[in-house]
């Protein structure tokens, strides 16, 4: 179990950063909440990463602050991709910068259809996978692409925000409970795809309830528990420490 | 009685339209009673005061008090006008309200003032009802009507346009439109003229093109252009956009009237009102044009031109004869009960305010003066100059019977 | 004889036939399970099942009267409720305000003026809501704003909001979708048990075949509208057309 | 059978001028989903560009005339624009009558600027706060620039004709076949639906032809996601806002003529405006369009002399009234979109 | 106390404090300071600040509640100003048939209107009111002028037939004068007047009458909020759509809402009309309802007290900074240099009198800009201000704890 690495505050992390992406102290608040609490952890480049923890943990509010969503605000910190300070960027330069991520409730924009929802995704540089090859890997959008994307079913809709986060040419996935919703057999052809993203090189921060799914995909993990990282190892290190899991995951 | 003044000071409430439509009428009514206000108190050239005929003023206030004012905004809305004349009576502590710009904000005030037992001395309003069906005893009005504009109207337009004329009038959905409408249209029937139409038209219009565009297939060869302010400007303008001016009809020339001039509007109409007839309270030019008889005029333009650096408009004109009657008429009733105010000013007669002979008639408390049929200048001399004084129709050949509106004065109220 | 009886209902949206002919009897006092392909129309027919959609034809009783023509907030006084895939609460609302209102549509029915009583004086229902609050365990929330909590908060307060109260027919759209795995577990539990000490049918639409195969009695697997089998938990697993078709590698 | 043609043109002027108001409307209203009371008031701007053109074009010094009086019979101080001194007198009193027309280069970036200024310096503050503060601070603004005008300009209507050329009407019913002079029509309210046509045009094909609509309307629908997809959507609404507030802007300039400008001007389209932007359909510009002609050819109708007659008072109430029945039959107005500004 | 919580009640108990001392704390400055211009302690005002007090209360209901808003409020108080003002003219001077029929009336109107408009929501909603209102006021304006006085308004007349015995309030004029409204005898426009060293305090009977209505105004709104009904109306406003599927009927709830909410406006005309009887149709204009919306606002939407304070900030400006003119503003700055006082009085001068709504413009700007809750934010913030400043004392105080 590897000790989250201790920088003092307020130094240029940029040329010692050892990772890809590197989140340094970082702590983030709801309004007076403070939610985020002083977390730090590295993700190599070309790694799945889990990002693990019960209800209420605060994975979702750790990706949605690298993400430079304006909410939660991320008040102390730094957070480097690839030598970028992304702490500095709003969210669509973090975007532009080559974060991608799949928010929990999927966010398909309404009044736009599926085609649309996937254009809008290519009109900011980086370009990434082209529409065709999008409806190649999920036939069923392909067949519905002109139907407003808030009609899909849950697990089309879910399709949907994988595919127009791979519209843009991303170097880190951030994914928000990929598989919830979706029929085993889609969870089986997600996580293929998620193998085949790897292999182009694109790194992944996965949150998900079905940990041990996740885990059998990560290479490494981290557990957060009420706004803290309690473990940050191999994902190995988790299928085998059973106390651990009985503690934090509850499997 | 209300609001006896014990100090050394007596205070006017002065309630115009600061904001809204008749904004500017407002100001020029405010810069008016701050001259008033001056002169009354031994100020400047002393204006009208020295034309008056009355002599009961000596520029040493209001039986002696100084005289002090408030101001306050109607909005151009009875409801706020009240509101504000009722604080002026209430907080302030006026003895007379006078001001207004409408005639439904005139007889709003006008019946607050009775019920306060607080003269109110009327400034900007035409409507038949303010001294006809809704007078009060404790309200005044220097200002002409639509009856009188009407009358005075009607033989200029058959010496000009003939008497055989079809009229096409297009009327203001409020109290003064119906009134001015009414007017214009007994008299010119009288004269031989037929009524084709009339239409009311929204109070809060402002493009005027449907009302106006099919006035050319009615048949009409004249149209009356009912409204006032604003209204009056966007239908005059439609109507000379959609070419009434140089149209012909039954083979006469078309013509347009508008019954209520004033000079501020005909700014804002532009080289539109060139030519056209309207009928007007009082006109800075009247003692050049109409002689001696006019005294006054040109005391209070100077006074008035060499404080603010235009000549006065016929509201400002009237709110400081307004303010000059009431005090004239304290002073000689020696009192400021309104009773006794109101007894002074009942069947008064008086000149050298700028109208000529002028009677403050006791059954209504209206002034019957002379009446002034105006014109758009052709060409106008410089930017204050738009209207041309065509005619003056004697005071007589407008005066009325006092009973033909109806409504009843009541009997003065002196307040708690 | 169940206590819902579907026959024929079919449902198009513009050209695509999303329910066929769906035949479906729920057993009094039954968990029964529909299972089935992202897109397959589970919701869809939910959504006919509560007025949220009216059917293009057949028919739907419950409790030996018809459904079709009722609005929403009829048939839910007829004793259905229906937990939505997408949480469904009161954003605003603390949580045991959240919890009170339906109880108090329990009591009052559909509307009942109740201008200046006071609610803090309604001992019975305060009570009543916070027993709720208890057994969905999450009383330590009672006055925190229904908005703020995270995801699988907010699926556990609407699947209270809905036990609260008390239907004859629950309808639960993936309860248990982003539900951390002890909370899914604690959730399994409450229903078994609400289902023995109380008169209550359940029909469940699930992914989660772990949740499926624990509570279910019976399972209809919908595919592309239409019912492929019916059948026990038991001859689900083993049925080859469902393994291809949904289960892939899971069961 | 002329009458009904004349009530249609004349719809289709007050309609041009309502659509042009609502398309600016809708554009900030509508897609961007900001309540702006203050939209009124950038048509009075317009409107006002025209104005101070003129007068900066009828800048003057004094030359005494000893032959003439003013009204307190001192010699007159007569004005000659310093435009007489350069261009001479025709060219100048030329380019003075064009005043109105030139004011739509002169308006273009002065509204633009000042619609930008509005956005990036107080409504950007308030894309995430509810209507009811969007309301309250665009009602504000809107008084504050009314007042500011009524205090430079003053409360009257101030006349900005149209050039000598326009001046003048088109006997439109000779030219279709009618008696001469049944249907005439002025030349500028031609102009003004030809120059509105234009316009909606214009702005139809950049919002269609470009993805610019298309990232506006995904950013009002869901701010966040749209960032999260690298758009930048802050300038793109910045941009969105100048282009609305250009679009009323014109509408103001075009309307001098018509309409003597007052610094009231725009309130009193206020009202209808929102109607007209939702009687079409929250969210769709054709639909503004449509209802701001629709209303405007009813309006028309209603106010003739055979209508009222018939029903007195309804020339008043029309576009509420239709109003009403079109809401009532069509949920979300003429062509509205679901899930706009519903809840 | 009266079934309200401790912290409501001790609101209530401030209020009705505040409420009967207005007289004497609308009146800081002595009657001939220079400042005597800022005092709003007449009874005119005060009547208005209570009465608007109530329509704002009585709006806040709907829009604070449910988010439904209203465009269309003025058209309740309007009608219920005519109400009240034909009950005077027929029946009896008394105000008390005046203020019962005028929110009998409204609540009709607000019934049917509310019916049609409840239809939709949102936007279309407020553009339904704001119809309807804006029609209702051009009938009273023109077609009905028989009934309304059309632009002039409706007033009371000598003639009028007042058809009750006189000790009820009927009967016809006192010698030549038309008989003010009154309750049982005391005049509406009755005061006392109290002269304490330099200061006036009048004591006016309308004023009280309005002021004991607007709180039993207050109390039952906040019995409103406070009850399973006013709860409901919140969850309206949060997710219909799980109303629906919680098996309430949320038309019959929003529909209550509505007609309650235009009882009090209509209660809120009725009174105006029983202390100043003079109704015009430009109180139902737009610009009326847009009015109450802006004092729901500016006070702070969804609170018990915000209403009323942003009723009272308006009216102040509208009647005493309107009245401030120059004269005023060169004997304020009078005791300065000659040079010095012009500078001031035309940098002043166009923020008063005749650009008082410069002012007003310029208020709700800032209030929405710095304050986003309203008034009663800004109060919040100072409350906490000295909150924390005395914590801070006190934990300086203790430092052992
Ligand atoms: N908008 C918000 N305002 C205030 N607090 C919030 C908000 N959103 C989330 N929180 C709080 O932040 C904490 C962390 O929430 P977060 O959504 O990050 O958890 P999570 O680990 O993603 O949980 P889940 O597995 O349920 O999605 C929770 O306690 C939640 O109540
Ligand atoms: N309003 C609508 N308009 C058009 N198509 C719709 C609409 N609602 C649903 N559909 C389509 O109908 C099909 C069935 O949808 P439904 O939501 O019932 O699926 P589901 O079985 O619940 O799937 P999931 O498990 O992914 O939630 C889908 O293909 C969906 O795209
Ligand atoms: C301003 C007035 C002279 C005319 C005004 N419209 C009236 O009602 O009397
Ligand atoms: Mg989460
Ligand atoms: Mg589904």
């Amino acid at each position: 179990m590897n000790a989250p690495a201790d920088f003092s505050k307020g130094v240029n992390h940029a040329q010692t950063a050892p990772a890809f992406l590197s989140v340094w102290n970082m702590e983030s608040y709801y309004g007076e909440s403070y939610i985020v609490q002083n977390i730090s952890f590295n993700v190599h480049e070309g790694e799945i990463l889990a990002l693990l923890g019960r209800n209420g943990a605060g994975k979702t509010s750790t990706l949605r602050s690298i993400a430079r969503m304006d909410e939660p605000q991320v008040t102390h910190g730094e957070i480097w991709l690839d030598h970028k300070p992304l702490h500095s960027m709003a969210s669509h330069q973090a975007s532009q910068a080559g974060i991608g991520l799949v928010p929990e409730d999927r966010s398909i924009i309404p009044g736009l259809t599926v085609e649309e929802n996937l254009q809008l995704a290519q009109i900011a540089p980086p370009i990434g996978w082209s529409i065709e090859r999008l409806y190649d890997l999920f036939p069923r959008l392909g067949e519905r692409r002109k139907q407003e994307g808030v009609t899909l079913s849950g697990g089309e809709q879910q399709m949907l925000a994988i595919a127009r986060a791979l519209a843009r040419d991303i170097k880190v996935l951030l994914l928000d409970e990929p598989y919830e919703g979706l029929a085993p057999v889609i969870v089986d052809e997600i996580e293929k795809t998620l193998r085949v993203i790897k292999e182009q090189g694109i790194t992944t921060i996965i949150v998900e309830q079905n940990a041990i799914r996740a885990l059998e995909l990560a290479d490494r993990a981290v557990i957060l528990d009420t706004g803290g990282i309690v473990f940050d190892g191999t994902a190995q290190e988790v299928l085998e420490n059973d106390e651990l899991r009985a503690e934090y995951l509850a499997i | 009685f209300t609001n006896d003044p014990t100090g050394s000071s007596v205070t006017l409430g002065f309630n115009v339209p600061q904001t809204g439509p008749y904004a500017d009428e407002g100001a020029d009514e405010l810069r008016a009673y701050e001259l008033a206000v001056e002169h009354l108190n031994g100020g400047g050239d002393g204006g009208m005061m020295n034309t008056f005929s009355s002599k009961a003023l000596n520029g040493a206030g209001i039986l002696g008090k100084k005289v002090e004012y408030v101001t306050g905004d109607t909005q151009t809305k009875p409801d706020a006008a009240r509101a504000s004349a009722r604080s002026m009576i209430e907080k302030d502590g006026a003895v007379m309200i006078t001001g207004g710009s409408s005639s439904g904000v005139a007889v709003a005030v006008q019946a607050l003032c009775q019920e306060a037992g607080i003269i109110f001395m009327a400034g900007l309003t035409h409507s038949n009802d303010t001294t006809g069906k809704d007078k009060k005893a404790n309200g005044f009005r220097h200002f002409f009507n639509s009856y009188m504009s009407g009358a005075a109207l009607a033989p200029i337009l058959a010496d000009n346009y003939g008497k055989d004329r079809k009229a096409y009038h297009l009327t203001a959905d409020y109290n003064w439109g119906y009134t001015t409408e009414e007017a214009v249209r007994t008299s010119t029937e009288a004269m031989g003229w037929e009524t084709v139409a009339a239409v009311k038209t929204p109070l809060a219009q402002t493009d005027f093109s449907s009302y106006v565009a099919p006035v050319l297939n009615s048949g009409a060869d004249v149209l009356v252009l009912n409204h006032y302010g604003g209204n009056m400007v966007n239908s005059l303008t439609s109507a000379v956009q959609f070419g009434l001016r140089a149209a012909e009809a039954n083979g006469k020339n078309f013509e347009i009237i508008v019954p209520l001039y004033s000079r501020l509007m005909a700014r804002g109409a532009g080289k539109n009102v060139a030519g056209i007839f309207g009928s007007t309270n009082w006109h800075w030019s009247l003692e050049n044009v109409g002689g001696a008889k006019y005294a006054g005029t040109n005391a209070f333009v100077q006074s008035f031109g060499q404080k603010y650096g235009f000549p006065p408009s016929q509201a400002a004109h009237t709110v400081y004869c307004q303010t000059l009657l009431y005090a004239d008429a304290v002073q000689r009733a020696g009192s400021f009960n309104p009773c006794a105010v109101a007894e002074a000013l009942e069947g008064y007669e008086f000149d050298g305010l700028g109208n000529g002979p002028t009677l403050y008639r006791a059954e209504d408390h209206q002034c019957f003066k002379d009446v002034l049929v105006v014109k758009g200048k052709e060409n106008p001399d410089n930017e204050f100059d738009l209207l041309e004084i065509v005619d003056v129709t004697p005071a007589a050949q407008v005066t009325y019977d006092a009973s033909i509106f109806g409504g009843e004065l009541g009997s003065c109220n002196p307040g708690a | 004889m169940g206590i819902l009886e579907v026959k024929d209902v079919g449902k198009r949206f513009g050209g695509l036939q999303a329910l066929g002919d769906v035949n479906l009897d729920v057993a009094e006092n039954t968990v029964h399970a529909i299972i089935g392909p992202n897109g397959a129309g589970k919701s869809t027919l939910l959504n006919c099942l509560v007025g949220k959609l009216i059917p293009d034809t057949g028919s739907v009783m419950f409790d030996g009267q018809s459904v079709l023509g009722r609005t929403p907030y009829q048939i839910n006084q007829m004793g259905i409720s229906r937990v939505f895939q997408t949480p469904e609460i009161f954003g605003e609302l603390s949580v045991l305000e959240n919890m009170m209102i339906p109880i108090f549509a329990k009591r009052d029915g559909a509307f009942r003026l109740q201008g200046i009583d006071n609610m803090m004086g309604e001992k019975d229902i305060v009570e009543a809501a916070e027993k709720m609050l208890v057994d969905m365990n999450m009383a330590d929330k009672r006055e925190m704003h229904a908005a703020a909590m995270s995801r699988g908060d907010k699926r556990r307060l609407e699947i209270g909001m809905c036990l609260a109260q008390e239907p004859r027919l629950l309808l639960l759209d993936e309860p248990t979708a982003g539900m951390a795995r002890a909370d899914t577990n604690n959730t399994i539990d409450l229903l078994k048990q609400i289902k023995e000490e109380r008169d209550i049918t359940i029909a469940i639409i699930e992914h989660d075949m772990h949740v499926v195969f624990s509570l279910a009695e019976r399972i209809t697997v919908l595919a592309q509208g239409t019912p492929l089998v019916e059948d026990t938990p038991d001859n689900i697993k083993g049925h080859p057309k469902v393994r291809e078709a949904y289960l892939g590698e899971a069961a | 059978m002329d009458a009904i043609v004349l009530q249609i043109l004349n719809g289709l002027d007050k309609g041009s001028a309502y659509a042009l108001i609502a398309l600016g409307l809708t554009l900030i209203f509508g897609t961007l989903g900001v309540v702006n009371f203050a939209h009124g008031a950038l048509f009075m701007l317009g409107a006002f560009c025209t104005v101070t053109l003129s007068r900066i074009l009828t800048l003057s010094h004094e030359v005494v005339d000893p032959t003439r009086k003013d009204f307190l019979g001192n010699p007159l101080k007569v004005d000659v624009p310093y435009i007489y001194d350069w261009f001479g007198e025709s060219t100048g009193a030329a380019i003075i009558d064009w005043a109105v027309p030139l004011s739509i280069l002169f308006a273009i970036p002065i509204m633009i600027g000042i619609g930008v200024l509005m956005e990036r310096g107080l409504i950007k503050h308030f894309y995430k706060r509810p209507h009811a503060d969007q309301i309250l601070v665009t009602f504000g603004l809107a008084i504050v620039l009314q007042e500011i005008i009524k205090y430079y300009f003053g409360a009257n209507q101030i006349p900005a004709p149209a050039p000598q050329a326009f001046v003048g009407s088109l006997d439109f019913g000779a030219l279709v076949g009618f008696e001469p002079g049944a249907i005439i029509y002025p030349y500028w309210r031609i102009v003004y639906f030809c120059f509105a046509m234009l316009l909606v045009g214009a702005v139809f094909a950049f919002l269609q032809f470009t993805t610019f609509g298309m990232v506006v309307r995904a950013g009002m629908a869901d701010r966040e996601t749209v960032g999260l997809l690298g758009i930048n959507i802050d300038r793109r609404f910045t941009v969105m806002f100048g282009i609305a507030a250009a679009v009323a802007g014109l509408a103001g300039v075009m309307y001098t003529p018509i309409n003597s400008p007052n610094y009231h001007m725009g309130m009193d389209f206020l009202v209808i405006s929102f109607v007209v932007v939702v009687v079409g359909g929250m969210g769709s510009l054709p639909g503004a369009v449509l209802a701001g002609f629709v209303l405007g050819i009813l309006e028309s109708f209603a106010s003739m002399r055979q209508v009222i007659e018939l029903l007195p008072g309804v020339n008043q109430v029309v576009i509420y009234l239709a109003a009403i029945v079109i809401l009532l039959t069509r949920p979300r107005g003429l062509l509205g979109r679901r899930g706009v500004m519903e809840d | 106390m009266l079934g309200l919580n401790k912290k409501d009640a001790s609101l209530l108990v401030v209020v009705a404090i505040l409420v009967v001392c207005a007289p004497i704390l609308l009146n800081p400055f002595p009657e001939n300071s220079s400042l005597a211009q800022f005092n709003a302690g007449y009874p005119d005002l005060m009547q208005r600040f209570v009465i608007f007090g109530i329509f704002a209360i009585g709006f806040n209901i709907l829009f604070g509640l449910t988010g439904y808003l209203s465009f269309g409020h003025a058209a309740f108080l309007g009608a219920g100003s005519y109400a009240g003002m034909w009950m005077m003219k027929l029946l009896s001077i008394n105000v008390i048939p005046a203020i019962i029929f005028s929110t009998v009336i409204a609540g009709v109107i607000s019934l049917a209107i509310g019916w049609i408009s409840l239809r939709r929501s949102g936007i279309y909603f407020s553009i339904l009111t704001l119809a309807f209102a804006q029609m209702a006021f051009a009938l009273a304006a023109s077609v009905l002028t028989p009934i309304t006085g059309g632009e002039t308004g409706l007033q009371t007349n000598l003639n009028d037939p007042r058809i009750l015995p006189e000790f009820l309030g009927g009967g016809s004029a006192v010698d030549g004068n038309i008989p003010k409204p009154s309750l049982f005898g005391i005049e509406m426009t009755a005061s006392f007047e109290i002269p304490v060293a330099g200061w006036l305090w009048t004591f006016n009977w309308g004023y009280y009458i309005c002021g004991i209505m607007m709180l039993i105004a207050f109390y039952v709104a906040i019995r409103i909020f406070r009850s399973p009904f006013g709860l409901m109306l919140k969850a309206v406003k949060s997710n219909q759509q799980r109303m629906n599927y919680t098996g309430l009927n949320t038309r019959p709830y929003m529909l209550a809402c509505f007609v309650i909410s235009g009882m009090y406006a209509g209660l809120a005309g009725g009174l105006m009309a029983a202390m100043d009887p003079q109704v015009g149709a430009e109180r139902m204009q737009w610009t009326a309802s847009g009015e109450v919306v802006l004092m729901t606002i500016l006070g702070g939407v969804g609170t018990l007290i915000g209403p009323v304070l942003g009723a009272g900030l308006i009216k102040y400006f509208e009647n005493i900074f309107s009245k401030i003119n120059k004269a005023t503003l060169e004997v304020w700055f009078g005791v300065f240099p000659d040079w010095m006082s012009d500078f001031f009085v035309t940098i002043v001068y166009p923020f008063i009198g005749k650009g008082w709504h410069l002012t007003l413009g310029l208020l709700f700007m800032g209030i929405v800009i710095f304050l986003p809750g309203g008034l009663v934010e800004g109060g919040q913030r100072i409350r906490k201000l000295f909150n924390r400043k005395s914590s801070d004392a006190s934990a300086k105080a203790n430092p052992a704890e």
